[in-house]
């Protein structure tokens, strides 16, 4: 076979922005530049700009347009529904108790973890072996001064899918708020605010072939938040700053073409997907897939290689052009293995040889292949080079 | 020491010694004769080396290892494994004296927080050396016999 | 006279982005599109980019490329600069004291007021009639437990520059840090922060002929911060959230092109603006100039119009194609004058007739003689239906 | 009511009664003979305006009016002044019923911050016709002396 000269398999960590995308946006750079909030045209057409934008998206989610506050990614949008509710307490004198569960994004953690230090209370779910909360320890783990619930939509490392209609019922019925991150459900899922049921909804730009440095929060308008950039009031005050113009107008187009080919494309990279775990179930001993096997992005394969080191697999297939991760793109700056694989209870050592493999828009069978041929190389040799692998037998426990 | 700007992770020599990994035991049987065996690190920190030598007049004469890690870890090991077999083999007394500084200043620097990597490539030189060492010793109480 | 398509005069509210910038950033779109934390080749291409323009960066301002945070926006720059040291103390138990002025932009000063909400102590110094800060009520105002002074490099609606460098002085004998904002500064402005003193700096990119949504805080690495924004740990947990690498890229390419140019071209828009001053003032009757008449941005001029509102007037130019602003662009959402000109102590109605006219790399000595044609129009005939103006005796007082 | 997503900011009416204002007072001699003048608002607030009627048989014949303010402030002044005075003039009984809400109407929306324009001008209006009527009872008062 003809080695390709780029295989990209890491959309989940970012993508590519859409050539439409970046045409739409592009005359917002340097002819339509006005700030808007100027009083004159430049100012008026930006404005108008972003409040299309608004109103396109609002389309989307099924929301109302002053419900979409745009701001700078996915983890602002996240610090804002949590702080932003946190610190509407901290004014008043108070805390308060929220939950999350042990696989969100650090986003979401590290934050919980700041408030926790503040004074806060936290109380952090569990999931099983697929990733999944209990349900029932989510309903009693709701208490008097719970102020929001927060919990992902799909998880980035494994692609469980969490059942967020079940989980806003229960949070609603407990009187309490559900926040949720669809940053990687946004290409694939529904994003139907109403349907869905979630009080505040994350999403960003570059997990849909949009502009990195951009995401939005919506936000039932009968919720109140701090904001937690103030300034010149924009976003209605509960984002303050000049609004990135060019970046609302790109987020607006690239939501509304993953909206247009959601379903077609889900179910061409749910095929892919399946595909390639089938074979490489098939054709590597010992590789364990992490996550749930259907409650799973479509685009989104985990496996553990026995016996091998993640980043060595990594760094291997990169050299034949095939760009992966080991999950989290923010865990390589660690030495601990994946958070979420240790949360599903899966031991230090398997944890360790997790490769995520994030399926987007140009991915092809033909791709897989190549990919599957290389990974049997590359595995084979870690495994050969192995101290804890045993051929034919696998990873010798101690 | 930082790695930044770079066209790889790693210094060109770790990448060198990662992709092209240097003594890695193949085959059991390329250790028959050898005389030291040693092995560090552990799964949950994700780096474990095993290390054989093959002593002879006090110098290091072969060097074989197997190693589960980061490619910082391969490479350290791939590059100790010349290190001490290289030109005629390392007197052990000296080998015994190889710090992971030496290791990781002979690779080009590591980043931060991969140093330990450099370090487990020398404990599992200082372990295979004991190995050898005790075999010795246990050799000469049998023959003192 | 030909009337001109259009005459923007409102670059101090926000400025096109150069060719230059948006050229060097675009490849970081859809080519080179990496998130700057993924551990494979595309990670690393873009992690370079970001890492170079750190350096670059760090070369203008004459710091240490890990002694700048690059951010959202120039307000979250500001935010993080006071409420990362707020938060910092936060998180121990404790609260502290804050010093700023009363004519800083509004990133500035609701910040400081939420921060006032939440229990930390607040004081804002007076300015006088000129809009600089008196240095003896500064050097009185810091005390004990003083953790950060935040004063302006240069007003963004009267253009006042103040001494930051004798302000640096003081804040650092009595043991205290100094922020400023330089966001109206850095394109005209020796930006050196150890000539300055500064401790840490804000700037952005809306102002400087690059990316809205993009800014940076410059903070002496000794300095202790708690995040904003907290997640994945980039930007050394300062600032979470995948990196706008295009975004970087511009903002360094934008600074450099300001540096390289700022000499010459400040000396050249030193120029324009005194001649438009001195002919506003020769030809229009009671227009009064607000904000020093020379620590002055190269690049603003703020008149008051006696008799007449500056809506209006703003409406009447725009209409002729001429952009202008009353003042800070958020303004024109509220009824009240400018904070700014009130602190300076200039009554309510002259304050309403303000204008300000900022001037940029396009702007021509051609373009300022059509204005002031239009200008002598367009203030006659307001005065003209205006109640309290009354032909050769000026305003009447009541 | 609210604006947004337009060509301009703030209604096609207001911008038409803004650009070229009707009625505005050019020189007192031209309200010579009215009968009536009110003013209101102050220069703090940002909004003074003065309007001049001119009554007869009743009816509202001539509306003459200077205003210190935004678009929508002299936009209302100005289509007041032709709402008082279209169709041979309005009867002073159904002026004063004039609201704030009436003229907003009237120009296609305000924006939430400018409503209270709308009511400024029916406030002048009201102080003109006062005046008016003012004078009026005076005059009676001397005649019936
Ligand atoms: C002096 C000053 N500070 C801060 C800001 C805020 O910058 P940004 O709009 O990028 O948040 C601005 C401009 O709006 C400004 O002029
Ligand atoms: C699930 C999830 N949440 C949040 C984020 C943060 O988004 P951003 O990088 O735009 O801040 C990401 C991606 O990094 C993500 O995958």
């Amino acid at each position: 076979m003809k080695k390709p000269k780029e295989i990209y398999l890491d959309y989940s960590a970012t993508t590519p922005v859409r050539e439409e995308v970046l045409k739409e946006a592009l005359p917002y750079f340097s002819e339509k530049f006005g700030n808007p909030s100027s009083f004159h045209s430049r100012g008026l057409e930006a404005k108008n700009a972003i409040e299309s934008a608004r109103k396109r998206i609002a389309k989307i989610l099924n929301c109302e347009a002053e419900e979409i506050i745009f701001c700078g990614s996915g983890t602002e949008s996240i610090n804002l529904a949590i702080k932003g509710i946190a610190f509407r307490e901290l004014a008043k004198g108070k805390r308060g108790h929220f939950i999350t569960q042990k696989t969100e994004h650090e986003a979401v953690l590290k934050t919980m973890d700041w408030l926790k230090r503040i004074g806060f209370e936290i109380t952090y779910l569990n999931v099983d072996e697929n990733g999944l909360i209990d349900l029932g320890e989510l309903t009693r783990s709701i208490k008097e001064d719970t102020l929001l619930v927060s919990i992902m939509y799909a998880n980035n490392e494994v692609g469980t899918i969490q059942p967020i209609k079940e989980i806003a019922e229960i949070c609603h019925k407990k009187n309490t708020l559900l926040h949720t991150d669809a940053c990687q459900a946004s290409e694939y899922l529904d994003l139907n605010v109403k349907k869905l049921g979630a009080d505040l909804m994350t999403l960003n730009g570059s997990k849909v072939y949009s502009f990195k440095g951009t995401g939005l929060l919506y936000k039932r308008k009968e919720i109140e938040i701090e904001a937690l950039i103030h300034g010149g009031g924009q976003e209605s005050g509960a984002r303050s700053g000049t609004e990135n113009v060019p970046g609302i107008v790109a987020l607006a187009k690239a939501l509304e073409i993953a909206e247009w080919e959601k379903k077609k494309e889900a179910k061409r990279i749910t095929a892919l997907r399946d595909y390639f775990i089938k074979r490489v179930e098939k054709e590597i001993p010992k590789a364990k897939l992490n996550g749930h096997r259907t409650k799973r992005l479509p685009n989104n394969v985990n496996f553990s290689f026995e016996g091998i080191e993640g980043e060595s697999l990594i760094l291997y297939m990169n050299e034949e052009g095939v760009r992966l991760s080991t999950g989290s793109a923010c865990s390589s700056k660690s030495l601990d293995p994946s958070h979420v694989l240790t949360a599903m209870g899966i031991d230090h050592g398997t944890a360790h040889g997790s490769i995520r493999f994030s399926l987007g828009k140009e991915t092809t069978k033909k791709e897989l292949d190549f990919v599957i041929g290389k990974l049997k190389e590359k595995v084979e040799f870690l495994r050969r080079i192995s101290p804890v692998w045993k051929k034919g037998k696998g990873v010798r426990k101690k | 020491m930082k790695v930044e700007g770079q066209d790889w992770f790693y210094s060109k020599t770790v990448k060198e010694h990662f992709m092209k990994p240097k003594n890695f035991l193949n085959d059991l049987k390329e250790v028959k004769g050898f005389n030291g065996y040693g092995k560090t690190g552990n799964m949950k920190c994700g780096d474990v080396m095993e290390m054989w030598i093959k002593v002879a007049d006090g110098r290091i004469k072969g060097c074989k290892w197997r190693t589960f890690g980061c490619a910082s870890a391969i490479a350290s090991t791939s590059i100790l494994s010349e290190m001490v077999t290289e030109k005629g083999g390392m007197k052990i007394e000296d080998a015994l004296k190889i710090t992971g500084k030496e290791i990781m200043e002979r690779l080009g620097g590591l980043p931060a927080v991969k140093v330990h990597c450099s370090v487990l490539g020398d404990q599992a030189l200082r372990e295979a050396i004991k190995d050898y060492e005790k075999k010795q010793s246990n050799k000469k109480t049998k023959q003192n016999k």
